[in-house]
């Protein structure tokens, strides 16, 4: 059924920008029917699954290779599939009003790829097969860079749509040679099998390195977070959609399934979670500096996928159902708070927070749907946030690490903590608060139009969602704790798997939980002098310079590399090639020179002097700077090669070498007689040395071949057989005659064939200057 | 085999290269022949030691005719592709007034720009 | 238009010799199965008359006139040579095998008949279209 | 069984001279391309099954038995470049024609291309040593041709480099196989393969790379493919487009060809000379391409690119390598096509393709968009298009021989192909359309986009049919890496 569904995504998508011809922005309805049968199959599913039983499906596709699309969907897929699905749904709904006014030429390719990304998504968080894993994974990759470039009239967007492609397709690489180790390590590309019985060993420690690599650009960690931010320039529903609730999770998501089976492993603590701490602290302190509402989410958003990578890196139990419950937490309100934006945008016009006055004071609702949102976000008592955020604040309580690593993670998320809780406030002051507007800013607020409730309706729905499953737990605790468990850590239903709880008690949890909100209200009491701080604070090499700066390099290398290889002239070509051809096969060929046992100096005297005079010959030839002289001396050494041709007992050879060059002599003249007399000066003495030395060792190296060649002959030659075979079989007596027209008339054919082409080629070339051919004319 | 024989295949590549790697057509062409007429020497030397020509009328001892045979037909080919060359330089001549061979006028613009921005 | 040659002399010799070396061209391309010559030997021997005519008339197209183009030549040379290829292949044979038979001449004894002398009058003809082609094109005064 | 091996030379080689002979009529000289082309496309497609139920075929030409005459040979390998080479011929051809004016040329376009198609299907399924230097030349002269059918100066220039460098290789080649005779006293590769077997050592290695560096001037491998960047892109698009699809792949198949069924024994393992001279060759041929702003020029390079994974899958000399290194050919013959295709489409609608001057296209046809982007994110090897494939199955070739450092290479330089298609797509594909063009769909004439489409149409068939390909590929790979089976259908022993 998972391919199926994928296919059925396929179809929607390739229907949509034909549908959207017609149907305008209510293609975005049509493209609703996808998430939606998926998110039905998946309810109908739920049950099963939950009781441990996954959907599996399989399609074969290169066993060779271990590629195979192979799908089995756990409880966590189940999950993750009804986050994709769900959110999607809203999404579609959202974007139908938010397109409202302005009917844009790529709605249908907009809708188009945010299915094909669902269709994406759903495959990535059910797949088993690591390849198939992957696959989806860069196909997410793929459509993300369409979607974010959406407004690639824009310069900034297609930036922005680049650098989110490059990034995560660098971190696609690691992925994918992290697969192939693991995959050759465990003998298999079952996830779910390879995660059963993991493999151990030097070659995976290097996997999971490159696999949280590519994790971590895929979810935005640090240093790899850059592309986030400027993904923003995306419209609304796709930042919702993929750059926060979905997408970004995919890197959290591998995170999730690994550490159970290797959370114990020596480098895999340390590194995922101190990225993701790193991760953490820089987002938040980022998102407090933004006064694009976007922008805060986005940075928001790297701060919250810091957590959880911190949260689920642990691997152990309560990490991982903690990590859950954060995930499911963080995709409501975020997708909330991101279409809240969306719609003030859209309402407003900006969605700068200097700008922004008393929007609360008239958009009750929207307002309540925000503050809602947002309080999950900051986790304030009675949110899901909180509910979660306690949990997450537990396991470190227990510590998978002892002694003062522990405090310092719980140090950093505490603080971290602090820093969401300050930017949660400063989202809903900036959203929402009568401020005023800022120093030389207009004002919007008041006279802002009210969102129909259709618009209103996507972002509320999480956000209540949010406040229900804070306040009643039970029911989406256990899907949580099933999802856990289907991630292999909880063994025992014992405390660990116990559900969801409101209120917990009086625990070391709820006093972080109270500091974090503390420290927290203090930060925002305090914004105009932490404002302020910032501001003068010296800024660090952003990674977003880092990107820049590498494009830069990439470039220069390119050019220099390109400029040095590719020099454009053609007698370095030709040195170049000579040299390899010498350099590369003489290296070996001077270890084994020999000489072949039947070497004589001449075969005669004449033969002697015949040598003798060619190389009198050439010696002149390179000389010359006449073109007559030369061209005459050129034939001269073809007659004396016939010479040779002769001595060898070549006759027909001769023969034609003779008519040859003759002919040869008259074209070369025919084409001279227009071209100056001398060749141009000669070039300075220094690249004369060069060549004679590079033609000297072309020459020497074929000399010395050939002798050890020789030398090596031991079986009689197929030429001397062929000679018995001319009268009975070919019916001649002319030997060569009979090879060229019969034993070897193939290579005949191929000769007179380049003849033919020659001449049609010459002829084009010559007649080409004398505009249309006089036979043409005729 | 003949050393008389590899020893002039080898002067005559040399010179061929010499020729080939000028700039001027009109000598990269010549060096072509002296590069073939290299070429062609080495495969007769392979065929061994001098013989009679091969024309079958009971008499020994002939010269290996394969090798003949290869080298008639690489002279042929070489000759319609030479012929070929020239009209090129024949047509160079018509536009340029010329028979040098340019360099390629993108690659010295990229090798420009890499180094600009080099010295940047 | 035949043009005036620049010299008597040279024209009518040209013609003399154009067609003794064209009868020399047939014989080498007959004999060529036994005895050095062939094919290709013969059409750049038939290919030099043509020059040598055509060089007496200053390469002035207008001579040419009423002469095959020496693209049918090239077309016909291969035409004639791949068609016995794929004509033994069609006889059941390999491609490009050869076939002869003797015959009994009165007057000239045992001769051979080869279909290799068939695919060798392709190569003289191809040749010779070639040799024209070229020679001729690059003869002709630039404009 | 001999007419299978034949017509696919015999009947180009017979169409070219009928073409010529009617070369004042247009529409016969297209009727008897199309028809030649297609009837040699259905005999590679009998032969691919021929060979796949019963192994290598072996038949010789002028009836003489091997070694002595001319052996045409077909493989798993061979057949397969014979489809895959013939459609695309084929396609190509329907694109020129559809292109107004590219093969009007005098009448010399038709009977060239079939030459080339002759030189192209000899060069694959010879089985003598001197007969592929023939074939090479064949399809090597008509290349110098078409490279050159416009005159114009820019072309004169490039066909100068272009034909002094593979003509000097070319004669090279003749050396090689001079000295080759010299040492052996035979010229048939059946044959060779034995007799190679008794010569030192030494001297095997030494003519093994030899042959490697020579046929890799043909192949553009690095350091000796600065040719091709020039010269590719001056020519008309089509026949740029089946230069690229094809003549490098012809190189590459006889580089193979060649180190496999003559050189065996002189390569017991993997070749750190080769796979270095494969890692350089990807890099520096994307390096090349990031350089560039010239559609053509970028494609241009990355042919350079490509060339590199081909050769690292021969330099491991394992079965997973060359089965990569086979399926990478294929897949590469219609990704490359169909790129040029489209570029000439590009070119043909806005008269160029520099991306300084084009721009907004994916507005103007959103078709010629998709047409692009699919084969372009195939040739940076995303999943889940053809180019995928065969590049994960070089990656876990080399890391199973810890290969690790080129299978690296090889997935940087997937990563830079990706970035400079980007570069392409962007540039032209996204932003402002012309003023004067904008709001204005683009009219492209229907047959060159129908052709197009077939062949981008084939790039996602590889890619969703990998299996049954990759299994043949694997197939040819052993039988490449044992060529006990080709040796005896030749040799009969």
């Amino acid at each position: 059924m998972i391919p199926a569904l994928i296919a059925w995504h396929a179809l929607v998508a390739s229907a949509a920008p034909v549908l959207a011809r017609r149907l305008g922005r209510r293609v975005f309805l049509w493209c609703a029917l996808a998430p939606a049968v998926t998110l039905g199959w998946i309810v109908a599913v739920a049950p099963k699954v939950r009781a441990g039983d996954p959907a599996t499906a399989s399609i074969r596709w290169v066993p060779a290779l271990g590629l195979e699309l192979g799908f089995r969907m756990d409880g966590f897929g189940l999950l993750m599939a009804g986050v994709v699905a769900g959110i999607g749904l809203l999404v579609f709904a959202y974007a139908r009003s938010y397109f409202a006014g302005h009917e844009h030429p790529k709605l249908g390719a907009l809708g188009a790829h945010l299915v094909g990304f669902a269709g994406a998504m759903f495959g990535l968080v059910t797949a088993d097969n690591v390849f198939a894993l992957f696959v989806f994974w860069e196909l997410t990759a793929v459509f993300s860079f369409l979607l974010i470039g959406f407004e690639d009239t824009k310069g900034s967007a297609r930036g922005a749509a680049r650098e989110a492609l490059l990034i995560t397709s660098l971190g696609g690489l690691a992925l994918l040679a992290g697969l192939v180790l693991l995959t050759q390590a465990a003998g298999r590309a079952s996830l779910a099998e390879i995660l059963a019985s993991p493999p151990r060993g030097g070659t995976v420690t290097a996997a999971l390195v490159l696999v949280v690599v590519g994790a971590a650009t895929k979810s935005a960690q640090v240093p790899f977070h850059s592309w986030l931010p400027a993904a923003m320039e995306a419209p609304t529903p796709v930042s919702a959609y993929l750059h926060s609730a979905t997408m970004v999770k995919a890197g959290v998501y591998l995170v999730a399934r690994f550490a159970p089976a290797y959370g114990a492993t020596g480098v895999w603590r340390p590194l995922v979670i101190g990225i993701g701490l790193a991760t953490m602290l820089v987002g938040g302190y980022r998102a407090l500096r933004q006064h694009d509402l976007k922008l805060l989410l986005a940075f928001g958003t790297i701060s919250q996928l810091g957590f959880l990578f911190v949260v689920f890196g642990a691997g152990t139990p309560t990490a991982t159902k903690a990590g859950t419950a954060v995930l499911l937490a963080h995709a409501l309100f975020k997708a909330a708070l991101f279409l809240v934006t969306g719609i003030i945008d859209h309402q407003a016009h900006t969605r700068d927070i200097r700008r922004l006055d008393g929007i609360g004071r008239h958009h009750r609702l929207l307002a309540a749907t925000g503050i809602a949102a947002a309080a999950s976000m900051a986790g304030i008592p009675l949110s899901f946030g909180f509910v979660a955020k306690e949990l997450a604040l537990e396991t470190w309580i227990d510590g998978p690490f002892a002694g003062p690593g522990n405090a310092a993670v719980l140090a950093g998320v505490v603080v971290a903590s602090m820093l969401t809780v300050a930017y949660s406030a400063r989202f809903v002051w900036g959203a929402f608060a009568a401020k005023g507007a800022f120093p030389g800013a207009r004002a919007v607020g008041a006279d802002m139009p009210a969102p129909s409730l259709a618009f209103l309706a996507p972002a509320a729905l999480p956000a209540a969602a949010g406040v229900l499953f804070g306040l009643v737990p039970g029911r989406i605790g256990s899907l949580v704790v099933d999802a856990a468990a289907a991630l292999g850590s909880v063994a025992a239903k014992g405390p660990a798997g116990a559900g969801l709880e409101l209120w917990h008690g009086f625990t070391p949890a709820l006093g972080l939980s109270a500091l974090v909100l503390t420290g927290g209200g203090v930060l925002v009491a305090a914004r105009r002098r932490v404002e302020r701080l910032q501001t003068d604070a010296p800024s660090p090499v952003g990674a977003a310079t880092g990107y820049q700066r590498s494009l830069e390099w990439l470039n220069l290398v390119a050019d220099r590399t390109t400029a040095v290889l590719q020099n454009g002239s053609l007698p370095t070509y030709v040195a170049v090639v000579t040299i390899t051809v010498v350099v590369v096969p003489g290296a070996v060929l001077v270890r084994h020179l020999q000489v072949p046992d039947g070497l004589v100096a001449a075969e005669s005297w004449v033969q002697l002097a015949v040598v003798g005079l060619l190389a009198v010959a050439v010696g002149a030839l390179v000389r010359i700077h006449r073109r007559f002289a030369a061209v005459l001396l050129v034939g001269a050494v073809g007659f004396l090669v016939a010479g040779l041709f002769v001595l060898q007992g070549g006759a027909d050879l001769a023969l034609t070498l003779v008519l040859i060059e003759t002919l040869g002599i008259v074209i070369f003249v025919l084409v001279l007689r227009h071209l100056p007399e001398r060749f141009r000066a000669p070039v300075g003495r220094g690249v004369v040395a060069a060549r004679a030395a590079v033609a000297v060792a072309g020459g020497v190296f074929v000399t010395g071949f050939l002798l050890t060649a020789g030398a090596a002959r031991t079986a009689a030659p197929v030429g001397e057989a062929l000679i018995d075979q001319a009268l009975p079989l070919g019916g001649g007596r002319n030997v060569v005659n009979v090879i060229l027209t019969d034993f070897r008339a193939l290579d005949t054919l191929g000769e007179i064939s380049v003849l033919l082409v020659a001449a049609l080629g010459i002829g084009a070339l010559v007649t080409a200057g004398r505009g249309r051919s006089r036979e043409e004319q005729r | 085999m003949s050393l008389a024989l590899a020893v002039a295949a080898g002067i005559l590549v040399s010179g061929g290269l010499y020729l080939v790697l000028q700039r001027t057509l009109t000598r990269v062409v010549l060096g072509f022949g002296l590069l073939s007429h290299g070429a062609n020497l080495v495969l007769l030397a392979a065929g061994g030691r001098a013989g009679a020509v091969p024309l079958v009328d009971g008499r020994r001892g002939m010269a290996d005719p394969l090798v003949q045979a290869m080298i008639l037909t690489a002279i042929v080919i070489t000759f319609g592709i030479t012929a070929f060359l020239l009209a090129l330089a024949y047509r160079s001549w018509q536009l340029t007034r010329d028979d040098q061979v340019e360099d390629d006028r993108e690659d010295r613009r990229i090798a420009r720009l890499a180094t600009r921005r080099g010295r940047r | 238009m035949t043009g005036p040659s620049r010299s008597p002399i040279l024209d009518v010799g040209s013609r003399a010799v154009f067609h003794t070396v064209l009868v020399v061209a047939v014989y080498l391309l007959c004999s060529g199965h036994n005895a050095p010559g062939g094919g290709f030997i013969a059409g750049l021997v038939a290919g030099a008359a043509f020059v040598l005519l055509d060089a007496a008339n200053d390469f002035d197209p207008a001579a040419r006139r009423g002469r095959l183009p020496p693209e049918v030549l090239l077309g016909a040379g291969l035409a004639v040579a791949a068609a016995t290829g794929l004509t033994s292949l069609a006889a059941g044979a390999t491609f490009l095998e050869s076939d002869f038979v003797s015959l009994s001449l009165p007057g000239f004894g045992t001769v051979k008949a080869t279909t290799a002398l068939v695919f060798d009058v392709g190569v003289f003809l191809l040749v010779l279209g070639m040799v024209l082609a070229v020679v001729d094109r690059l003869g002709e005064e630039p404009e | 069984m001999n007419a299978l091996l034949a017509l696919p030379v015999g009947l180009p080689v017979a169409g070219a001279a009928l073409a010529l002979l009617c070369r004042r009529s247009r529409p016969a000289q297209r009727a008897i391309s199309t028809g030649v082309l297609v009837a040699v496309t259905g005999v590679a497609l009998v032969l691919l099954r021929e060979v796949e139920a019963s192994g290598p075929v072996a038949g010789q030409i002028g009836g003489l038995a091997a070694p002595l005459g001319i052996t045409l040979v077909a493989d798993l390998f061979s057949a397969l470049m014979l489809v895959f080479a013939s459609v695309t011929v084929l396609t190509v051809l329907v694109y020129a024609v559809g292109q107004r004016g590219t093969d009007v040329h005098r009448g010399v376009f038709h009977p060239v291309y079939l030459l080339l198609t002759a030189g192209v299907c000899l060069a694959v399924l010879t089985g003598d040593l001197f007969n592929l230097f023939v074939a090479v030349e064949v399809m090597l002269a008509a290349s110098y041709v078409l490279i050159t059918l416009g005159a114009t100066r820019e072309q004169v220039r490039s066909g100068m480099t272009y034909v002094v460098v593979n003509l000097l290789a070319s004669t090279l080649l003749l050396v090689a196989i001079g000295l080759v005779y010299a040492a052996t006293g035979t010229v048939n590769l059946a044959d060779l393969s034995v007799k190679l077997g008794d010569v030192p050592g030494g001297l095997r290695l030494a003519l093994a790379l030899l042959f490697f560096v020579v046929l890799g001037v043909k192949a553009a491998i690095f350091p000796l493919f600065f040719w091709l960047p020039d010269a590719y892109p001056t020519a008309p698009t089509p026949v740029t487009a089946v230069f690229a699809g094809l003549l490098t792949k012809v190189g590459v198949y006889l580089v193979i060809r060649v180190e496999t069924l003559l050189f065996r024994p002189a390569f017991p393992g993997p070749s750190t000379l080769i796979l270095a001279v494969a890692a350089i060759t990807m890099l520096v041929g994307v390096l090349g391409a990031i350089a560039q702003n010239d559609i053509k020029r970028i494609l241009s390079f990355h042919i350079v690119s490509q060339i590199g994974y081909m050769v690292f899958g021969l330099g491991l000399f394992s079965l997973a390598g060359i089965a990569g290194a086979v399926f990478f050919v294929l897949n590469q013959i219609v990704v490359k096509t169909s790129l040029f295709l489209v570029c000439g489409l590009v070119e043909h609608a806005t008269g160029t393709g520099s991306l300084a001057r084009v721009s907004g296209l994916a507005r103007r046809s959103p078709l010629l968009a998709a047409l692009f982007l699919l084969p372009a994110l195939s040739l940076a090897g995303v999943p889940p298009l053809g180019g995928f494939v065969p590049k994960l199955a070089l990656v876990e070739a080399g890391f199973a021989l810890d290969r690790w450092a080129v299978a690296a290479a090889g997935l940087l330089a997937g990563l830079l192909t990706l970035f400079s298609m980007t570069k392409i797509w962007t540039g032209a594909f996204w932003g402002n359309p012309e003023p004067a063009a904008a709001g204005e769909r683009l009219q492209l004439p229907g047959i060159m986009v129908g052709a197009t489409a077939v062949l981008v149409a084939a790039t996602l068939a590889v890619g969703v049919a990998a299996r049954p390909l990759y299994d043949l590929s694997e197939r040819a790979a052993a039988e490449l890496l044992r060529p006990d089976g080709y040796v005896v259908e030749v040799l009969g022993r």
